[in-house]
Order: structure tokens, then C-alpha cells, then sequence
């Protein structure tokens, strides 16, 4: 390869990333590789690699800003060491925080989905209703169809909106429930 | 079933439950929320410094019961299922009281009346773990925020909606329905007296009607039967009357002056 | 000055030009200096000098995104370079969010179908037109045939594309009052 053939593609590339990071930025929601491969027409390990260089460009030059994987996709959000002075900016306060029930169920949910009312009774001994309700207000959790058996009881599981709160990039993000164990006994 | 315990903030690191004192005359406790029986149970165990694959269950149920009283005194809604897990306490210990049948086999394991408890127990543990582990992520996640508002926003939001929306928002509907015909039934109980006096206030005060305006503000057939009858009662009994300007054009409504 | 001075006071300055990164960033619109210097309390003259350092990095690393001034503030914009792939990337977003107007009359489609108009009419108790042609657009809904009465007007009922975006096997997947039942009470 000549000399300014290669420049020329290091140009090629550079143009590339700057368009990833511009539309990382754009996109409301987290953003796919998927998608970024679609609009930019390139290899999806191409558009990746380009992530992951943006990625550790953001940390390295220690700035205000990250891009993070998170609900399947890579957004860019303002780093937690940040915080109080963006709250105080924003006016906001920390958002109430979830029940012991709430999340108590909101935990059954995540790892058990799809699955009953019944069955969340069955695990947490107690009736979850008005936890369910809060979380389904919450958009936290959705509603997965009817369950094929006696009564045919709606069937609950987590929401992309889950994913965000809690900032996991995808359900097998989550540690493994048997992990657990070892951790109460 | 009553409404559990719910929807108090709970912060894992700060709150716990604990009786404070306990005295002949009273007993004051701090309590933190416990989500269930189970979670109470779990305390109570964890207070005792018992094994939980060897519960005391004579003891552990004697706590149970005093707590189970206590919130009752407080007046703490006291959940069925805690009154139910009360029950179950109370049968194991008393199985365990049971003399072991002689004829039982030696080598023939008998099956420890605490053992389904026990697996519910540690089943139920992995989950308050793993709430555990949902809310510390939440906290830190809540130190991390997103872009504001640009330009583009505005143009191409998804439907963002669930089936709960939309059973949500059809509920609304039938009840502003509701609502609705509910007000119509109440306009329909302007009687004839009160249609008279309002017209008449009217026409005092503006000096003449028109029919037609009338007719047209009235929302249903019934309100418009009212003012019908209203009008021809006005006309027949005060000093009132009816003038068409001009053939098929408006009728008015004039006060006579005398 | 000794140096441990000289580092901390250093480490402080990075911290708050991450913060005035991160705030420019969150901020709906243009935030100005005066508003940052307030939030941070610090002197406008620092700030503004940070700014400009932030700036004139964003411009050496050839990002996709900009620091710029407008309408007498900072706000955080793509480069001008990028807006192709911007413009084809927004493109690719569905248009619009359903009104509620549009999701109201959704509702009562799915749940009363097939229904006409002055069936909707009578139960939303406003005019759905708009909205109809919104869902039939987003093929949310689709005719189904003439109702054979007086006027014989047109019915409508969900689509299959409805029964994709809500996550439905089928109609009688459709959740109802009473699979709630005991979440309202």
C-alpha cells in the first residue's frame, strides 16, 4: 500500500469514528452496533472496534463524559464523579427510591420472567400486588402474555426500561442467581 | 387479603428492625420494613444467631408470635400471610414435640418437619440478595445522566406505549364515559320552574331572546322539550311575546313593557 | 508553590472542567458562562477559560462533536461534517410518538373491535378522525368492512403490526381487567 493510500483510508477512518460518536450522541436512546453498521454501510467489527477506541479516548483524556454499553445498545452520559454538581445544575433530586417489596419483587421478576403473580407468591411469602402495580407504573416491568394453564394468569418481565435504571447492558448482565447462595450462607 | 406492608423508602445499609427496650409495661421497637414473613422470619433467625439448617423453632416462634402481636398493638397492618406463616410455626413446632413412631424403620429417614420451611427460607434468601444487588445498582446509576434535549428529539420518538398503557388509558376512557353520562342524567334535571326562571332572568336583563339561540344551547332532547315548553309558558303567562321579523326567520322572545 | 500544591491544585482544575463538560452536556439549552460560574462558584473568568480549553480539545481530537456558542451559550452540537449520516440516521427513527388522543382511540380499537367511528365517537366522546388516519398510517389498524346498518360505515379493527409492537401472541393475549384485577382493587 502506498503512503497515501494509507493516509487517505486513516482519513477514511477518522471521518467514520467522528460519525460514530456523532450519532451515539443523537440517538435518544441507547444506540445499537447493529443499527450505527446499517446507517454508516460498514462491517459491524469495523463500527465495534471504532467504539471501543472512542471508548477508551473518553477515559483516557479523564472528561466530563463516557460512552457505556447499557439496554443493548452505547450511550453517552455524564460520569457518576460528576453527580452532585449536575444535580445541582438540574435542580433534581435523587428519584424516590423502589420498596423493599418493590424491588424484592422486581428481583423475583428479573430472574424468574416470564412468570405469574402466584408464582412471585410462592418465592417472597407475601402478596406483591401493589408492588407489581408501582413497577408496572414504573415501566420497569411488562406484561409477557397469558400463561397456558389453569386460569391463563398474565405473565410479568423486565422492560428495556429495567435495563437503563439499573444500567445493565442486557439480562445476562445480571449476576447468576445461584451466585447467591454462597453470598446468605 | 390486606394490603402488605408497602412502599416505605428502605435504604439496605441504614435501616434495620430492632426492639429497643423491653420493658413489663412496655416494648418499644424500631422497626425498619420487613417485605414479608419470610424476611421476618429470616431476622429473627439471624437476631438468634441460629443456624438456619438447625432452627430453634420453639424459640424462633416464640419472637415470631411477640412480633406478630406487636404490630398488632401498634396497629401495623398485619398482612394475612404473616398470620399464615404464624400458623405453619406453630405446626412444626408442635411436630417436632411428637414422639418418634416406634415402628418406624431405624434406617428409614424421617424427614425434619423444618425442611420445607428451610428451603423456602433460602430461596426467598437469594432473591432479597439479589434486590439487594438491583438497589445498589440503581444508586450508582442514579449518579449517571443522560444528554438534554437537542433539536432532533422532538421528531423521532418511538411509540412508547405497553399493553399496560393501553388497558390503562382505555380504562380512562370508560370512565370519562361514565362521567359523562353521569352529568348528561344531571342535565336532564333541570326542571321546567328553573328553565322558566332562567329565561325570564335572561330576557330581563338582555331584552330580547332568539328561539333559535335558545333551542341550540340546549344538549339534549329533553333539556329542549323544557324550553319549549318554557317558552310557550312565558309567553302565555307574562307580559311577553313572540315576534317573527320575518316569515321562516327567527322568533324571537320580547319583553312587553307596560 | 510546591509541587504537591501545584498537583492538587491541577487535579482540582480537572475536576472542574469535567464538571462544565458534564453540565453542558445535560443542560436542555445553551447554558451560560454565568449560570456554570454560579453552579460551580467559581470565578467566570476561570470558567470561561476552561471552556475554551474544552473547545480547542474537541476541535484537536477531530471528534464528531463540537463545544459551541450560541444564542449567548455553550451547548454541546455534532460537527457540521457529520450531518449526512446525522440526517440518515434520524431518518431511520420511526416519526413521531402516538398522541394520546392516538393511543386513547388505540385502546378502545383493540378492545371494542371491530368498531366505526361513531362508535368511537360515542365512547371517547371527541372526534377521532385525525387519529384514526395516524394508527392506519403506522398500520397499527386496519378496515374491516362495512357495518351493515344505517350509512354502513367502515369498521375498524388491530392489525398484525399492532399485535407485534405490543408483544401479543394473538387478541386474546390482550390483557384485561380482570388479569389485573389484583393489582386495582
Amino acid at each position: 500500500m502506498t503512503k497515501t493510500a494509507q493516509a487517505s483510508e486513516k482519513r477514511e477512518l477518522e471521518d467514520l469514528s467522528r460519525a460514530v460518536e456523532a450519532l451515539i450522541f443523537v440517538s435518544d436512546e441507547p444506540v445499537t452496533t447493529r443499527l450505527l453498521s446499517d446507517v454508516l454501510e460498514e462491517d459491524r467489527e469495523l463500527i465495534e472496534a471504532l467504539i471501543e477506541d472512542l471508548v477508551k479516548a473518553y477515559d483516557e483524556r479523564n472528561a466530563g463524559l463516557q460512552i457505556r454499553q447499557v439496554a443493548g445498545g452505547w450511550q453517552l452520559s455524564t460520569r457518576t464523579e460528576c453527580h452532585e454538581y449536575v444535580r445541582k445544575f438540574l435542580k433534581t433530586r435523587p428519584s424516590a427510591k423502589l420498596s423493599l417489596a418493590a424491588l424484592e419483587t422486581l428481583a423475583v421478576i428479573a430472574y424468574k420472567q416470564p412468570v405469574t403473580v402466584p408464582e412471585i407468591l410462592e418465592i417472597r411469602g407475601v402478596q406483591s400486588a401493589s408492588a407489581i402495580k408501582t413497577l408496572l407504573e414504573k415501566r420497569l416491568i411488562v406484561t409477557k402474555g397469558l400463561k397456558e394453564t389453569v386460569g391463563r394468569p398474565m405473565q410479568y418481565g423486565t422492560s428495556k426500561e429495567f435495563l437503563l435504571h439499573f444500567g445493565l447492558k442486557d439480562l445476562t448482565d445480571l449476576p447468576s442467581i445461584e451466585d447467591f447462595q454462597d453470598l446468605v450462607q | 387479603m390486606q394490603t402488605e406492608l408497602e412502599q416505605y423508602s428502605f435504604d439496605f445499609h441504614k435501616e434495620t428492625a430492632e426492639i429497643v427496650a423491653e420493658s413489663r409495661d412496655e416494648l418499644k421497637i424500631k422497626i425498619g420494613e420487613f417485605a414479608g414473613p419470610l424476611d421476618l422470619l429470616l431476622y429473627l433467625i439471624r437476631q438468634e444467631q441460629a443456624n438456619i439448617f438447625d432452627i430453634p423453632i420453639a424459640t424462633i416462634t416464640d419472637e415470631y408470635l411477640k412480633f406478630v402481636r406487636l404490630m398488632k398493638k401498634l396497629d401495623i397492618a398485619v398482612a394475612a400471610e404473616f398470620l399464615v406463616m404464624a400458623a405453619q410455626l406453630i405446626e412444626i413446632k408442635s411436630r417436632m414435640l411428637l414422639p418418634r413412631d416406634p415402628s418406624a424403620e431405624d434406617d428409614e429417614e424421617i424427614e425434619d418437619p423444618r425442611k420445607e420451611l428451610v428451603d423456602r427460607l433460602l430461596e426467598y434468601e437469594k432473591f432479597k440478595a439479589a434486590a439487594e444487588m438491583l438497589y445498589e445498582k440503581s444508586t450508582v446509576e442514579q449518579a449517571v445522566f443522560a444528554r438534554g434535549k437537542i433539536d432532533s428529539d422532538e421528531h423521532n420518538a418511538e411509540i412508547n406505549a405497553t399493553v399496560f398503557d393501553l388497558l390503562t388509558v382505555f380504562e380512562k376512557v370508560l370512565a370519562r364515559h361514565k362521567e359523562e353520562v353521569k352529568m348528561e342524567i344531571h342535565r336532564e334535571e333541570v326542571s321546567l320552574a328553573e328553565m322558566i326562571r332562567r329565561l325570564k332572568t335572561r330576557l330581563r336583563s338582555e331584552g330580547e331572546l332568539s328561539v333559535i339561540a335558545i333551542f341550540t344551547e340546549m344538549e339534549t332532547r329533553r333539556e329542549m322539550v323544557t324550553a319549549f315548553v318554557a317558552v310557550l309558558e312565558i309567553v302565555r303567562a307574562e307580559g311577553v311575546k313572540l315576534l317573527q321579523r320575518k316569515t321562516f326567520g327567527d322568533i324571537i322572545l320580547k319583553e312587553v313593557r307596560s
